[in-house]
């Protein structure tokens, strides 16, 4: 298993210093020194409001951090935006889909604006890999939740990204539905780096290399998978919550 | 040469999902069409001052109706987030601006294109001449270009429906007054001649508005 | 400190206009005494417009810097533009009722400060919708540029439409040297005033910040 | 039409400087209460 090692010798695809992020008064981000190594995957957990959202919509570019520096494959987020924003694949609460479209209509709106060479066969192979060619013609409004969460991978998936950022990517979904999901994920893997924040460790820590724990905007624990198993996990996020609580 | 393909798919994904309902675009004729009516009734004219009056009804129409298209054209990218799916594509907010800009306008005049045959038919006016069609098309390209960025700050406050009327109105009305005016005088047979100062304010108000909410709309849209 | 010398400098630039409006300047021969009220009115649209300037340069410094201080002086001068522009609209007015015999009337002028004060009523009514901090700071910004970038265009088209307005004869040179000395003083101390008022209402805008900050650390 | 006028005058001025004045008074009030807010606020904090 890869792994975040600290040693330079392997490859970064995201690394953050000092990044902040305060809304007001009110800090939701607060000095995230983060390194992800290159094709390894990241589970971040804490309890809500803790900053996982914050975090993924900034490693994403969509939110501005007040203070700090992200740094994606090397490049500066803040100066290589849009270069950077094509490297990424996101999938968030929403499922950023337009219910009155169909499936197909949505994932060709967003190859043209990916500038997706090839369009139409690569959307088939998306929509191949979700399972939901069948269904490729019919409006979103008409899907489940479940289906509408695979079209957003889908969407997520479409121009290859080489950074995948999943956000709370389990909810809404049953167990048989995730592990279909990130059997999906890995079948599409050609040495992608996954960030995803989850809240359940039985279901994240399986699929993860490192395991981050949030804590009202910092970074309470950092550890690798190999060195952990659930029980330990659990004890650990219980330890980091009340201190931090009180 | 990547910021047009991408303008133009903003613009052509509104089109095809409001094909797809015409929620705005048959709301927004019903309405103008009420308002067109309304004034029929309020000022119950001679035909010989029905002249002066139409210029300002079919502005009257056009702006409320604008008010009323505006105003749906970021809830789209409100309900499942899809603004922020726009922010994290490989283009800048500006492509945004510019695309949600184009789609408005297509459904502004396409609602303009029919409104005007129905505003000729009830006011017995001949709204066929070049002048008119010129005069409306750029005012309503400097409507579309503040109704966009209003619309998209509007639809982040706690009263959109409200708030974006309020912000519009005192702001295009250089546009509405400048439309009435030019609209009387086309009607009227002037000829271009004793338009030019009022087309040249209209124009002056679609170059500035069309450079400031295209510099400050990525600020708008942020998080 | 400074407020203090403000207050000094401007209570100073009063007194020196009173006594120069009502005693020093003769009566104009066309219009009466009612001619007067030029020097009270063109100063307070002088500082309507100052204002509103001072809003238009903070929202853009604010939106490059997003330092909060520049917000709490947009929307103070904001405030006081306002009440300035309300204070041209009743003086305006009044001017009308004697020369023009209508209290209101849809002069290029009035009807231009009227639009004017709608879209900066607008402006607090953004604030007013928009409950998270940051995100009223931008979009207030936002608004006072589009807005301040509106004026010209708005008195343009209003302009050439109607007037009656008095021409702004000042322009022209044909205003008498203690005429325009009266002018310049009145001007003066308006804007002493506006300083002042600033100070003031940006120092209020910096306790509201730290209450809001006060109540945060209590929180947590 | 001189007599009459000389009232519209002073109604502008009156006007004029009542507006300031309240705007003043206003002003003053608001900054009353948020220092005594403040002065609150601190107060709490000290205690706990």
């Amino acid at each position: 298993m890869k792994s975040t090692a600290e040693s330079s010798s392997v490859s970064l695809a995201v690394e953050t210093s000092g990044l902040g992020k305060s809304f007001g008064n009110h800090q939701a981000l607060r000095g995230i020194d983060l390194k992800v190594a290159a094709g390894s995957t990241l589970a971040v957990f804490g309890p809500n409001g803790a900053g996982k959202t914050t975090l993924i919509k900034i490693l994403a570019s969509i939110m501005r951090p007040t203070s700090g520096s992200v740094l994606v494959e090397g490049l500066e987020l803040r100066d290589n935006a849009e270069k950077i924003r094509s490297k990424l694949g996101l999938v968030a609460h929403q499922s950023y889909l337009y219910a009155n479209l169909s499936a197909w209509e949505n994932l060709d709106f967003y190859a043209r604006m990916y500038g997706v060479e090839d369009r139409g066969k690569r959307i088939g192979e998306v929509l191949e890999l979700v399972g939901m060619t069948t269904r490729r013609h019919d409006r979103l409004s008409t899907f489940s939740r479940g289906m509408q969460q695979r079209v957003a991978l889908a969407r997520a998936l479409l121009h290859k990204p080489s950074i995948l950022l999943l956000d709370e990517p389990e909810t809404g979904l049953d167990q048989q539905a995730l592990s279909a999901m990130w059997d999906i994920i890995h079948r599409d893997n050609c040495g992608r780096t996954t960030i995803f924040t989850s809240h359940s460790f039985e279901r994240a820590l399986p699929v993860c290399d490192d395991v981050v724990i949030l804590e009202r905007g910092r970074i309470a624990y950092k550890e690798q998978t190999c060195n952990l198993n659930l029980d330990s996990l659990k004890q650990k996020y219980q330890e980091c919550t009340q201190a931090v609580g009180k | 040469m990547k910021f047009w393909p991408r303008v133009m798919a903003i613009a052509w994904k509104d089109i095809l999902s409001e094909l797809r309902t015409k929620e705005i675009i048959s709301s927004v004729l019903v309405f103008a069409v009420l308002v067109l009516v309304i004034f029929d009734f309020a000022f119950d004219l001679a035909p010989n001052l029905m002249l002066e009056i139409a210029p300002g009804v079919l502005w009257v129409a056009f702006a409320f109706a604008g008010v009323l298209a505006l105003n749906r054209a970021f809830i789209p990218e409100k309900e499942e987030n899809c603004l922020e799916g726009l922010m994290a594509c490989p283009v800048g907010r500006e492509a945004i601006y510019v695309g949600k800009a184009l789609g408005s306008l297509f459904f502004m005049l396409l609602v303009e294109a029919v409104i005007l045959p129905i505003f000729a038919l009830l006011f017995n006016i001949a709204v066929l001449q070049p002048e008119l069609i010129v005069v409306t098309l750029l005012a309503t390209v400097g409507f579309v270009a503040v109704g966009t960025i209003f619309s998209a700050l509007a639809v982040n406050t706690r009263a959109r429906e409200l708030v974006l009327p309020i912000l519009f109105l005192p702001i295009v009305s250089p546009i509405i007054i400048s439309a009435v005016k030019a609209s009387a005088l086309a009607l009227g047979g002037t000829g271009w001649g004793g338009m030019t100062s009022w087309l040249s304010i209209i124009l002056a108000f679609d170059v500035i508005f069309m450079v400031v909410p295209f510099l400050v709309f990525p600020y708008v849209i942020e998080e | 400190m400074r407020p203090r010398i403000l207050l000094g400098l401007s209570t100073l630039l009063i007194l020196a206009a009173l006594f120069m409006v009502f005693i020093y300047v003769p009566t104009d021969k066309d219009t009466g005494i009612i001619q007067r009220i030029f020097y009270f009115h063109v100063p307070v649209a002088w500082v309507a417009f100052l204002a509103f300037f001072v809003t238009f340069v903070a929202g853009i410094v604010y939106l490059v810097k997003r330092n909060p201080f520049w917000d709490i002086v947009a929307s103070a001068s904001a405030e006081i533009g306002l009440v300035f522009t309300t204070l041209i609209l009743i003086t305006g007015s009044i001017w009308a009722r004697p020369v023009w015999g209508v209290w209101w009337t849809w002069d290029a002028r009035l009807t231009s400060s009227l639009v004017l004060w709608l879209i900066y009523l607008s402006y607090f009514i953004v604030r007013a919708y928009v409950s998270e901090e940051e995100r009223r700071a931008r979009f207030a910004a936002v608004v006072g540029i589009i807005g301040f970038v509106d004026v010209p265009i708005v008195a343009l088209a209003i302009t050439l439409t109607r007037t009656q307005h008095p021409s702004a004869i000042i322009f022209e040179g044909g205003l008498a040297g203690s005429m325009l000395a009266t002018l310049l003083v009145s001007i003066a101390a308006f804007t002493a005033l506006y300083l002042l008022f600033l100070a003031v209402r940006i120092h209020l805008g910096e306790d509201e910040r730290e209450i809001k900050s006060l109540k945060e650390a209590m929180r947590e | 039409m001189d007599g009459n006028n000389i009232g519209y005058l002073f109604a502008a001025f009156g006007i004029i400087w009542l507006m300031v004045f309240i705007y003043v008074f206003i002003l003053l009030r608001r900054e009353k209460s948020l220092r005594r807010e403040i002065a609150a606020l601190k107060e709490g904090m000290k205690k706990p």
